[in-house]
């Protein structure tokens, strides 16, 4: 595997100038959060809910805010005609490691925002494990990442790019989201942390698979 | 070239087996008493009814009350919400849908396992339904 | 000309059908008392055969005969009514309970002539077991035809021959056919037999997902244009999906506890995968019907494939033609 | 020897058969021309042979002083013009040259790349986005992005277009200054461009003498 450390990083310092720059994902998607917390709140309406319910709607945030911004890296660069620029400057493993740091660093933030707005509007959602929890985001995070890159360098080749985004990923994504709900579920209402472990063990293995096959299979995706 | 497949290959089965391994000790649906307390959360438990407890069914409240004894052999008394479940008598085992709470498991659903043997002859009666057993009791 | 073979493959499939639908279901002794003991009165198929000529009218007015069922357990049996033929007659299959007290099994109904091949009486499935000759051979074909599916597109990516793309999305349709079949059937046995037709178990799960991914694989499909683009990111699609969803396919259903037969809590491991778990003759026709569904899989492949190369010669004369003429 | 062979090179889209078979070979210190109609797959041809665009049928060997360059390092060692080619818009030029200095691993000099700039005639002192270029200044700095790394390949997919006669004899002055120690090969249909090649290959099989003479 030529994964090369360094293109890789000019790849992703770059994609973040250019995302300080323009703002195009940054600022639809900090809306698009505010707005699917405010529809949660909305149907809720001053009730309290149970955690389970919480939990589901927080996974569910997660999940679309994810796939309406991690495809964004290489549609930008399809929409822009950069791709074959992009296939000139470095190899295919280090586009892919660029990209994939990019995605990682998304929706780390993404998830952070999600999580804390949850935190401040939902009343009586109390987590009795929070490094439990925190570890539960991260890990689901990269999870959703890994599996959204290669799926948004696919889409990005094809017509009707949004809507095909979601439906490519999610049953690929399906075994993370229930580990990872399940995982929660045990941060949020358990008494020990020990019950989430075949659960963190899945997610790991799930983004070790998913990044493995993604390198192996990227050429494929990349060259036309 | 190649041997990016093949070291590919290998880390992608391996964790596929390590991933799969988790599986066994996960509860992702389904789980014992004692996790259920645990994780606090609504959750499937299959057990099996301690027939000599007996089971009963409540028409004013519409619940239906029997004790369950999970694989771990924890015992539990179950509070279902409506009627007793199909089979019930001679199920193998049961499936109750809830959440866990000072020693009673308070269930939505009950689904009841019938015994899924294809062979010929039924040369083990279902728990608690064995003659001898029962005569024992007696 | 219809080819020898594609005849056999119908009578197969006929004949095994037929077989799994008209062979009686029939209990013992044994089945009876399980019902007997926690008092349940229901009737439920047996075959009794007589042990000699004798029949005894009693003062209501019905008949006891010496017998013995199926496995060879001594007992009388009691017959609504004198049939006709009684002298002839090797056994009945009765509609029938057993009479604690008197050791007697009582039958309600004459079914028939004893069988000379029944299927055991599962209690809680009765009749209902019968779905399996035609539900497990889908499911399984279902997960072969993916299996193919990513066969052919790793084979495409390889050699880029777009043949194999043909071949893959062929399979991966008559997959999803059969995932269809094997969803829908399974949850109607649901309905009838768990009293839901859907309930999240970690097969109907793992049966959703599969549905899932093949509906993205033809979303995907339909979404580029250019033939080798298309076979490129699926083939890519199809392996992606491969390596995340056994976790769902073959893992979790056979680990974790469920209600379908075969999962982790069942003592037979499944009636299909462990030996000795599943009656003889119910076996070779379920196998029977999974090499017959496995025929039927490659004779629709190679008519999907005939058409294939049809239609790509078409293609390629008229473009022929278009040029001589430019 | 530095060089490339194209051996049995066929393409095909959607079924149809755009490249059939195309073998040659360019060697340093001669120009190669790629010439044929507008849409006859010039310009597939020259991506098959950078790398973008993996052909159907054959392969391409790339040697450079004897030794074989395998396929995932080629990039590093390749050049290409085109007009396809879109750099980054957002950036201004010497944030693109400075990002096309890292992605290839090489330390980044303001120095030198205004001396590129310089070279190719274009402002040193403009820090706006090059989306506000011109096209004749778009098609300087695909040179720029060819030329920063010196490789040993350079491809040129119709170099001169876009470009005055000024920008074009700045052009033709880079291919006979670089031609000695590269390997060059120009896709074109301009006489011009052509007259400047050693050896040939016609995609379509037309004759080169055909092509659009200058005006004068």
């Amino acid at each position: 595997m030529a994964l090369a450390v360094k293109p890789a990083s000019a790849l992703f310092q770059k994609d973040v100038r250019s995302e300080l720059r323009t703002r195009y994902t940054l600022n639809a998607l900090l809306m698009f959060v505010v707005i699917s917390i405010s529809v949660v709140l909305f149907s809720v309406a001053g009730e309290t809910l149970q955690p389970e319910i919480t939990i589901g709607m927080l996974w569910i945030v997660m999940f679309f805010s994810a796939m309406s911004g991690m495809s964004r890296t290489f549609v930008a660069e399809e929409e822009k005609g950069t791709t074959m620029t992009l296939q000139l400057l470095a190899s295919p493993s280090s586009i892919y490691a660029g990209k994939l740091l990019f995605n990682l660093l998304l929706i780390v933030c993404l998830n952070a925002v999600i999580v804390v707005l949850f935190l401040l509007t939902m009343e009586k959602f109390a987590i009795s494990q929070p490094g439990l929890f925190w570890l539960v985001i991260l890990l689901g995070g990269f999870g959703i990442a890994s599996a959204t890159t290669i799926i948004a360098a696919i889409i990005a080749k094809a017509r009707t790019k949004g809507t095909l985004f979601p439906v490519l990923s999610f049953p690929i994504l399906l075994p993370l989201i229930m580990a990872g709900i399940s995982a929660t579920k045990t941060a949020v209402m358990g008494t020990t942390w020990e019950a989430a472990i075949p659960d963190l063990q899945l997610l790991v293995s799930y983004i070790v698979v998913v990044i493995t096959t993604s390198f192996l299979l990227f050429d494929y995706v990349w060259k036309d | 070239m190649k041997s990016k497949y093949i070291i590919g290959g290998i880390i992608v089965v391996l964790f596929l087996g390590i991933g799969g391994y988790s599986f066994v000790n996960s509860s992702v649906e389904y789980a014992s008493l004692s996790k259920a307390e645990e994780s606090g959360k609504k959750v499937q438990v299959t057990g099996t009814w301690v027939k000599n407890k007996g089971s009963q069914y409540d028409p004013k409240a519409n619940t239906f009350i029997f004790h369950m004894k999970d694989e771990d052999g924890k015992i539990a008394r179950v509070v279902l919400e409506g009627a007793k479940p199909n089979n019930f008598d001679i199920s193998t085992s049961v499936v109750a849908k809830g959440k866990y709470d000072n020693g009673t498991f308070h269930a939505s659903e009950v689904l009841t396992k019938c015994p899924s043997k294809y062979e010929g002859k039924a040369e083990e009666h279902p728990e608690g339904l064995d003659p001898k057993s029962e005569q024992a009791e007696m | 000309m219809i080819k020898w073979w594609k005849i056999v493959l119908f009578v197969w499939i006929g004949v095994f059908s037929a077989l799994g639908i008209m062979t009686p279901i029939a209990g013992g002794l044994s089945d009876l008392a399980i019902f007997a003991e926690v008092g349940d009165t229901r009737l439920i198929p047996v075959a009794m055969k007589i042990a000699d000529h004798d029949l005894t009218e009693q003062e209501d007015g019905t008949f006891l005969v010496a017998g013995e069922d199926k496995y060879g357990d001594d007992a009388m049996f009691v017959l609504p009514e004198k049939p006709a033929g009684f002298s002839e007659a090797e056994g009945y299959l009765l509609d029938a309970r057993y009479d604690k007290e008197n050791h007697r099994v009582v039958a309600a109904e004459i079914l028939g002539d004893y069988p000379g091949w029944s299927f055991p009486y599962i209690p809680g499935l009765g009749e209902r077991a019968k779905i399996i000759f035609f539900h497990v051979p889908m499911s399984w074909m279902t997960v072969i035809a993916f299996l193919v599916s990513m066969w052919f597109g790793i084979k495409y990516l390889r050699k880029k021959n777009l043949i194999d793309d043909a071949k893959s999305a062929y399979a991966a349709g008559l997959g999803l056919l059969f995932c269809i079949l094997a969803t829908v059937t399974g949850s109607v046995w649901a309905q009838f037999n768990w009293g839901t037709f859907w309930n999240w178990d970690p097969r109907e799960t793992s049966i959703f997902v599969l549905l899932l991914i093949y509906g993205a694989y033809f979303t995907l499909r339909s979404a580029i244009e250019v033939d080798e683009k298309r076979a490129r990111l699926s083939a890519v699609y199809s392996i992606l999906a491969f390596v995340t969803v056994p976790f769902f396919i073959f893992i979790m259903p056979r680990i974790l506890p469920g209600l379908h037969p075969g999962s982790a809590d069942d003592v037979n491991a499944g009636p299909v995968v462990s030996s000795g778990g599943m009656d003889a003759g119910m076996r070779v026709i379920l196998y029977s019907m999974l090499l017959g569904c496995i025929v039927l899989f490659g004779w629709l492949m190679s008519i999907q494939m005939r058409v294939f190369r049809i239609t790509q010669k078409q293609e390629a004369d008229d473009i022929a033609a278009a040029e001589a003429i430019s | 020897m530095t060089g490339i062979t194209v051996k049995d090179i066929t393409q095909r889209f959607n079924r149809r058969t755009v490249l059939k078979d195309v073998n040659f070979t360019a060697e340093q210190g001669k120009v190669f021309g790629i010439t044929g109609k507008n849409g006859s797959g010039k310009s597939t041809l020259v991506k098959i042979i950078s790398g973008i665009i993996s052909p159907t049928k054959g392969s391409i060997a790339f040697t450079r002083n004897g030794e074989d360059i395998p396929s995932e390092k080629r990039h590093e060692h390749i050049g290409l013009v085109g007009p396809y080619l879109t750099l980054y818009e957002e950036f201004s030029a010497l944030e693109n040259l400075r990002f096309f200095h890292s992605i290839r691993g090489l330390k980044y000099d303001e120095q030198q790349s205004n001396e590129l700039l310089a070279r190719l005639d274009l402002p040193t002192d403009r820090s706006d986005p090059i989306a506000a270029y011109s096209s004749g200044m778009m098609q300087r700095m695909r040179f720029a992005f060819a030329l920063l790394h010196d490789p040993a390949f350079l491809f040129l997919d119709e170099p001169t277009s876009n470009l005055d006669t000024d920008g074009k004899n700045k052009v033709h002055g880079i291919v006979r200054e670089l031609s000695a120690e590269r390997c060059i090969i120009i896709a074109t249909n301009d006489y011009e461009d052509f007259v400047l090649c050693d050896d040939y290959y016609s995609v379509d099989g037309s004759v080169p003498a055909l092509l659009e003479q200058p005006a004068n």
